[in-house]
């Protein structure tokens, strides 16, 4: 197992075992603003000097993934599961939606075995996160229901929300910058990575540990389909890389984002736009099954079916 | 009382960060002129929120203002978020100098 | 009182860090339902704390419960703690909304 | 009143960070024992203060002490730092154990 | 242009755009204790070995120039801006004294292009912060005002103030260490330095943005003050440095130290000192013209004005 | 003196001096927590690949020793110092622990030197922590004293309490990823040990400067016995060192162990158990004299006697 995953293992344990370990209030938030910020830079980077334009209907096709995840997730969690118009929204929102830190540890998975990725993957993450809570809002609200939605603080999140600036000034400055452009920053910003992934692991193992001792309350249902809705995902994120034509790299990247769920922008945005959504039910789901099992499972599978998909 | 004071009302407010904009919001729009707010952690009827996520965050604010603006306000919240949000708010007399501020 | 409020009582407990478990766990026994709770600094008879160190860090804890409850519990901390523990405590009353919550 | 308690007064100021130490000078020099602080962020009318620079950081200071011990401290920083500094100040009546502590 | 100062660009256009980006509370300060610790011991290695004594001369003149930038700025700001005596002491202090952000933007533009400077620079930079402060005092007070000023609080905010005692305790230990003595830490204060600096300056922009839109309430003469100040005051630095006989990176830094103004170490010794000055009208300048001006358009054209000089 | 014990030096010179430096909350905990996962990853790297029965017996000396140190202070305390039964037991406890900032200062001594030392000797301190705390509450209460001690607590404090879960989680990490295994991770958590550990030692040199203005209050006997006892400490050390057959490395880090005191895990454990002692006077002596102490003289001179020894 990577020594990233170990990180991870031992932050859910020693929560399982309610040890006292507790990181100091911050940290996290600082940890993620410095792995968004790597991941654009090296995303941006990757593109310059490529034409941007190309790109948009790529990025309308896995924007269309988001979405389409987005209404079979409601359907089965309202008709199969039972639940209640706005949590089937809201748990659907999560699941299309993406985890920028299930991204990461895929991109260091792959840069540990040296699978190369196509650059825009990186602008595949920025974009994905937020169309899928525009549909979970107008799903809770019924489409028609006339209530009145604030689309101008719904752009605004899509273009300005703390992950999505982040991302996209990041890219920016790795754009701008270009090829050797970063070398004064690679020690810290390069190099200090895969470290700076491992403490932010851990501190999601902590994390999760609390999802999951939440976990009895919610039904069987529930955790099924935790486990279920991620591995559908990906089947449909392969097959649009397989469309858009990625490498296996990339593939496996986009299955990964697919099957991702998100815990950050989602539930921030669902509680003020459907406030009756119960959060507890989203984030157990998302965190205590979802984002564990495709760290240690997922991931190495989604690369196995790529493998197949790109040697097929 | 010895100098010249008044008395206000204080209002506090102990409620989910997310709605920290929105509940600045309806308080200006009542009429309250300004406002503190901090951090807090803590449990209710809803479970521990200790902040590490977002979305586990609370927030405590407390404002000084007239009796009526801050009734109006209370009854507003408890109208619109009490159901949905986990929030506890309570006001209090208090004796400030400056009335007029408030 | 123009609205529909009662009065409870605010319990404000400002005490050493070491001692949050514990004073919770009395609290809850006592009948508190909730708390909040938030850093603080100060000075007292025991000198500055300025919780640097975890051992000079301290709380301060608030909860909004019935009067009985709260004197039975200030009574229980004067006993068990107000002698070996940096320990401030009072009691306030507020008007809350939804007075059957606390 | 079912336990001996007694009445003080608790002072609440809210203030820029800078005035920190003469705040904390003044209360001594007044006669108060001891303090808490916290830190927050707020607006009011010199607009919205949230601390990321030192410049714009506000405390919350709150100190139990006897009702003429806070009217003096509360007069004296009116005159010298109302006009000059973002400060809210109030006081309140609170129970307390121990009352000669205070 | 630099990458660093694109990470300015970046934070200044979120902040602008009204992004919901926000860094951690604490982190401005534990970024910017590492960059004073990083040049203070930069400074204190390049002087290991070296006599201090002949430095104070030197000391004195570069003092001397804060202080005379102090009255003119002064001067200016009373009789042709009409400034309230407070004001115009109180922002006259600002530009006297010095930046130690735009210092360390100065010495990353050097080290880009490889250009060596002084290693007594950074003794500059820590004795030029104080003197224009008790300079403004006492111009706010007027010098016969009788009034009592607390010289020794003064005295211990020159040597004793966070950002001298870092800059000081980190040049001791550099000295001590001497050359070679540093090599376990160069991975942390040297191979990091761009990298937070970057971070420090995505920061700086955040905040600067929020300067910015206060700019409207200011009047034009502060605007082009904000501008004008500088440029005149990286004359007089150019002029003393000649004087000093510094090489064209030293003359560069010093130029910049004269142009920079304070955000940090005045506005919080005026609050007290000075408290009817208003202070929203000294950081509206400093920090939403000048130090932009500075760090975009500033250190360039001084590197250009400084090898006209030692070429002449 | 190395570098990093010059940063311990400026930080309790600026604080006697009363700078205003102050480092920001929670840095402080960000350091240690980075410290101690890098010790366990390194101890644990070590260890990879050996069993680890053998080292029961080892583990049980170590621990031993921690006892008997804990026996003799108290004993000396109680009956030369006059110290009331609380007290005693609470300040005995303090120095049969151990301190993790003296055990990485004298890791990095060695290092500097290249000077190896047995993995093992990070389980040492990760089971050296907790046995104190249990016979110093034992001492306190009086061993027939029919009070009921929480002995749930004290064990799930022994396994799970912060450093001991950071210690054995880094340790746990390092063994399973074997060598080679933690490369990725090497900028952050190899890299970076020195610079961290001089950060670390700015910060308390801060906090035992303000230890030592409070050490007036104390009487003579007890700043005699905050020299003495980790002195006689070291001894002991060095002979259980010797009949456990270490290198000179690692008979200079079981002394430096044996002579380090607690001023984490022990005040706080003895803050609730054994309300009644003063905690400020264990803290005067243990941070106010025995850390400077073994930082500044006892590390060079354990190895010293370490040489002496091995050379016998
Ligand atoms: N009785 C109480 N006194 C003080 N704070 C409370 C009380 N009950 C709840 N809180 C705070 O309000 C938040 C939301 O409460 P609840 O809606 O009951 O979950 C909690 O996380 C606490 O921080
Ligand atoms: N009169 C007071 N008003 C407010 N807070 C106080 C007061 N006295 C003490 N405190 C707080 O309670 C803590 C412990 O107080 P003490 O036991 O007096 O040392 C101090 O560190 C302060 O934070
Ligand atoms: N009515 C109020 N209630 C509570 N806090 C206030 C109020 N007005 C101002 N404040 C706080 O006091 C600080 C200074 O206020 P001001 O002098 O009005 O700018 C603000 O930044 C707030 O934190
Ligand atoms: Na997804
Ligand atoms: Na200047
Ligand atoms: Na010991």
């Amino acid at each position: 197992m990577d020594v990233i995953v170990l990180f991870f293992a031992f932050g859910l344990i020693a929560g399982l075992l309610r040890s006292e370990l507790k990181l100091p209030p911050g940290l996290y938030e600082g940890l993620s603003l410095f792995l968004l910020l790597a991941i654009g830079l090296k995303g941006g980077q990757g593109l310059a000097g490529q034409p941007l334009m190309p790109l948009l209907p790529e990025l309308a096709s896995v924007m269309l993934l988001g979405v389409i995840q987005t209404f079979i997730a409601f359907a089965i969690l309202l008709n199969l599961g039972r639940f209640a118009r706005p949590d089937a929204a809201s748990i659907a929102a999560h699941y299309g939606s993406v985890s920028i830190a299930t991204f990461a540890v895929a991109v260091t998975w792959l840069s540990t075995r040296n699978i190369g990725f196509e650059p825009q993957l990186v602008v595949y993450l920025a974009v994905m996160e937020v169309p899928p809570i525009l549909v979970g809002i107008m799903l809770a609200r019924g489409m028609g229901s006339g209530q009145v939605v604030r689309w101008g603080n719904l752009l605004h999140e899509a273009f300005l929300g703390k992950a999505v600036t982040l991302l996209l000034g990041g890219m920016a400055i790795g754009w701008f910058a270009g090829p050797g452009g970063l070398d004064s920053i690679t020690p810290v910003f390069f190099d200090l990575f895969k470290g700076v992934l491992a403490l932010f692991l851990l501190e999601m193992g902590l994390i999760v540990s609390r999802q999951m001792s939440g976990l009895r309350q919610q039904g069987l249902f529930l955790l099924s389909f935790g486990i279920c809705m991620p591995l559908l995902s990906a089947v449909l994120g392969l097959a649009c890389g397989w469309l858009l034509g990625l490498s296996v790299g990339g593939l496996t990247l986009l299955a990964t984002l697919a099957a991702s769920a998100s815990y950050i922008a989602v539930p921030a945005a669902m509680r003020l736009a459907v406030p009756t959504a119960n959060q507890a039910t989203s984030l157990a789901a998302v965190l205590g099954i979802s984002f564990p099992f495709n760290v240690f499972f997922g991931i190495p599978l989604f690369y196995q079916m790529a493998q197949y998909l790109a040697g097929a | 009382m010895s100098i010249n004071t008044g008395t206000r009302t204080l209002l506090t407010v102990i409620t989910e960060a997310a709605l920290e904009a929105t509940l600045v919001r309806i308080l200006s729009e009542q009429g309250v002129r300004g406002y503190s707010v901090s951090e807090v952690r803590g449990r209710g009827s809803r479970g521990y929120r200790d902040g590490v996520l977002a979305e586990s965050a609370n927030i405590r604010l407390e404002a000084v203002c007239s009796r009526a603006v801050a009734e109006s306000a209370i009854t507003l919240l408890r109208e619109r978020y009490y159901d949905d949000f986990g929030m506890v708010a309570f006001m209090q007399d208090v004796d400030v100098l400056r009335p007029d501020k408030f």
